[in-house]
């Protein structure tokens, strides 16, 4: 299995140290290409007028904002099962990123939805849902935050995130109920029969220079990662050595 | 058409992406000092004579 | 000489936004019990944009109470405490430093949080200034109050409901008139300062009293 | 000061530091500061270590500097040491920048004994001040507390080890008889 090559954290730095630099030109590319499209070609909607730009960025967000969960659960039976050395890294450098997302999808939703429904917010099902999803990001934080292993937090982490991965659908279908009951949805989609050209193409293009700086920040978070164990597991030699010299160290920070 | 009128919502959109600009460079800046500051601990307990088992990483 | 009451807060600061501090993780609270509120009552907004204030206030008491009960147990547990009680400086002081740094790392980041949670509970501008406004008034309050109910339960293994039970009590009169001021700039006939200001008093009233008594509970504590 | 378990050595100590109040009678202390209780003339060096685990070393040290209030009566002749002076003298003074957290036992038994050092008072209680140590540590800990002795501070300390010190007077504790040994909090 090819993601084995990698279990070693020093080869996988290696990876990212070639792989970086393109990423990070890939994703300034696509985002100069998005940004000039989407302000300059995409014609108003008839529906939203000028405000459908704010879709532009707000529905890749609203993507990679899920993306990122299953990025992060396929990390956490990476560490409960396949146990990787990386899975656990690979999750908690998501956690953020994922938050991130999903907090500018809230905020672009809101922005969108003051001038096209009147009001900042609604307890919509997939508005709500997504709310749900940003605290249980914030929760996973919190959780890696509030435990010093970090072996012992990437597991609990896993199980959490596992536990929602399960969670997530039960919680948009109860939502759905539980708002049918209440309030029709009148919400206006973007996905509805036809998708002008115009538009669905900067927005693709914008979906992709998202991913790819989802992807960019994601190894370079990753890499952060493994030198916080490393500085980690080097201070706790540094303070079990009365006299530091060259002692050779056998643990790696990373597994 | 003229990219720089937004129509009646203008203020809506700007801080839209606004918001987004704030968010993606508080991330990068994120990425960024994190970087910094675990290899100025790395390079500290180097100096101190603490070595990891025999790699060394490149300083780009 | 004023200096250890610097270094003081500052390592109190230090100690809530450090790996295991519980300075984020207060306004992750308020959040979650802001969310699912709506979830028990309705997504009528019309109905949350009324109960709005007092959801935000008794997020917020819960939040800052649920924070408290490490205030003193922590220094309690690694013999911190004591050292602290022996110090030569006078206790009362020591639990004012500790409860503001404490105001600053969780309740401020309350305060800023709630104009945000105020848009999902769809409350209009003057609202969501109004509730900030007094949840920044009252949250130092509660957290004064809350230090009593800290100080009496420093010694229990599991003080933090039993603290709870005894300080909900005593924030009543902040709770009341917080939410009243709140819901005062809503309904325009109503004067907002007075409520807002009797909320203002509590708050000094309780930096008085609130200190006094939890140096007091210490010191029998300490044996 | 020795003693069987339990017989209220561990009490005696906590009652002279003032952080428990003595059944009858009062503690009074001759000679020192006149405005300041004799509680406040003493430093407390019990089983905790009173270190913060999330805070570096020297940050923990540094801290109880500025928080204690230092006390030099007449014939007490100690300054205020420097915090990474006093890491150094005993030994852990590679930790300084560390989070207290990696520290082993022993390491932070030092780094709570450092306390005593950054802030002078004349009177050290100490409770098995030699637990945790080894044999070197042990060696510097009884140079130290002959030092403070030397430069006219007072020690009193509860003991299962001989220690050798300058001028000891020894109080040997024995349960009473007619009721049962106070457990020692």
């Amino acid at each position: 299995m090819a993601l084995w090559d990698y279990a070693n954290p020093t080869r996988f730095l290696r990876l990212v140290d070639i792989v970086l630099p393109w990423l990070i030109a890939a994703c300034a590319l696509a985002f100069a290409i998005g940004l000039y499209k989407s302000f300059f070609m995409a014609p108003e909607d008839y529906q939203q007028g000028d405000t459908v730009r704010i879709m532009f960025i707000h529905v890749p967000a609203a993507w990679l904002a899920m993306m990122c969960y299953s990025v992060m659960a396929i990390s956490a039976l990476g560490t409960l099962v396949w146990k990787h050395p990386l899975a656990d890294v690979s999750a908690k450098a998501a956690a953020p990123l994922g938050a991130a997302f999903t907090f500018i999808s809230l905020i672009t939703g809101s922005l969108w939805g003051k001038p096209m429904w009147g009001t900042y917010w609604v307890w919509d099902a997939r508005l709500t849902s997504v709310l749900v999803l940003f605290i249980m990001y914030l929760g996973l934080m919190a959780l890696w935050r509030t435990m010093e292993d970090p072996i012992k937090a990437g597991k609990a982490a896993a199980v959490l995130t596992l536990v929602g991965a399960f969670n997530l659908p039960i919680i948009k279908f109860s939502v759905d109920w539980w708002n049918t009951l209440h309030q029709p949805a009148s919400v206006i989609r973007l996905d509805g029969p036809t998708i002008h050209p115009d538009i669905l193409i900067p927005l693709l293009v914008m979906a992709l220079a998202f991913t790819l700086l989802f992807f960019t920040l994601h190894l370079a978070a990753m890499r952060n990662e493994i030198f916080r164990r490393r500085v980690r597991s080097m201070r706790m030699k540094a303070a079990a050595s009365a006299h530091p010299a060259g002692a050779t160290a056998t643990a790696q920070p990373a597994e | 058409m003229d990219p720089f009128d937004l129509g009646p919502h203008a203020g809506f959109i700007i801080a839209s992406y606004t918001v987004t600009f704030g968010v993606v460079a508080a991330l990068i800046a994120w990425v960024l000092i994190d970087r910094a500051q675990q290899r100025a601990a790395l390079n500290d307990l180097e100096r101190q004579g603490i070595s990891r088992a025999g790699q060394r990483q490149d300083k780009s | 000489m004023s200096g250890w009451v610097g270094a003081l807060f500052v390592r109190e600061l230090r100690l809530a936004v450090r790996v295991g501090g519980s300075g984020v993780i207060g306004v992750l609270f308020f959040l979650a019990v802001v969310t699912v509120i709506p979830f028990g009552v309705g997504p009528d907004l019309n109905l949350l944009a009324r109960i709005g204030p007092a959801i935000l206030w008794i997020g917020a008491l819960l939040a800052t109470l649920l924070g408290l009960d490490r205030l003193f147990q922590a220094d309690r547990d690694d013999g911190a405490l004591d050292l602290m009680i022996m110090a030569g400086r006078p206790l009362e002081l020591i639990v004012l430093v500790k409860c503001l740094a404490h105001w600053m790392a969780t309740g401020l980041p309350l305060v800023f949080a709630a104009p945000v949670l105020a848009i999902f509970l769809n409350l209009d501008p003057v609202a969501i200034a109004a509730v900030t406004a007094t949840l920044l008034a009252g949250t130092p309050a509660l957290t004064l109050i809350g230090a009593i109910g800290a100080s009496l339960t420093v010694t229990l293994r599991r003080g933090g409901l039993l603290m709870a039970v005894l300080v909900i009590p005593l924030a009543i009169p902040v709770l009341i008139f917080g939410v009243s001021a709140a819901d005062a700039a809503i309904q325009d006939p109503v004067p907002f300062m007075t409520p807002f200001l009797i909320l203002c008093a509590l708050t000094l009233v309780s930096a008085v009293v609130g200190p006094f008594a939890a140096a007091t509970a210490l010191r029998f504590a300490s044996d | 000061m020795t003693g069987p378990n339990g017989v209220g050595k561990s009490s005696l100590l906590r009652t002279l530091a003032g952080l428990v109040p003595p059944a009858e009678g009062h503690v009074r202390l001759e000679g020192g500061t006149e405005e300041l209780t004799a509680f406040e003339h003493c430093h407390y060096f019990g089983h905790q270590d009173a270190v913060k685990p999330a805070l570096s070393v020297i940050e923990n040290l540094t801290f109880w500097q500025a928080f204690s209030q230092s006390v030099t009566p007449d014939g007490f002749t100690t300054g205020r040491m420097a915090p990474a002076d006093a890491l150094d003298g005993l030994g852990i003074g590679h930790t300084a920048r560390l989070p207290a957290a990696y520290l082993s036992a022993g390491q932070k038994r030092r780094l709570s004994l450092a306390r005593l050092l950054v802030t002078p008072r004349p009177i050290w209680l100490m409770d098995e001040p030699t637990s945790a140590l080894d044999a070197d540590s042990e060696k510097r800990l009884i140079a130290l507390m002959n030092g403070h002795l030397l430069s006219g501070g007072l020690i009193v300390t509860a003991t299962h080890t001989p220690l050798t010190l300058n001028k000891a007077q020894k109080l040997h504790l024995e349960p009473a008889r007619d009721h049962p040994a106070e457990v020692p909090a």
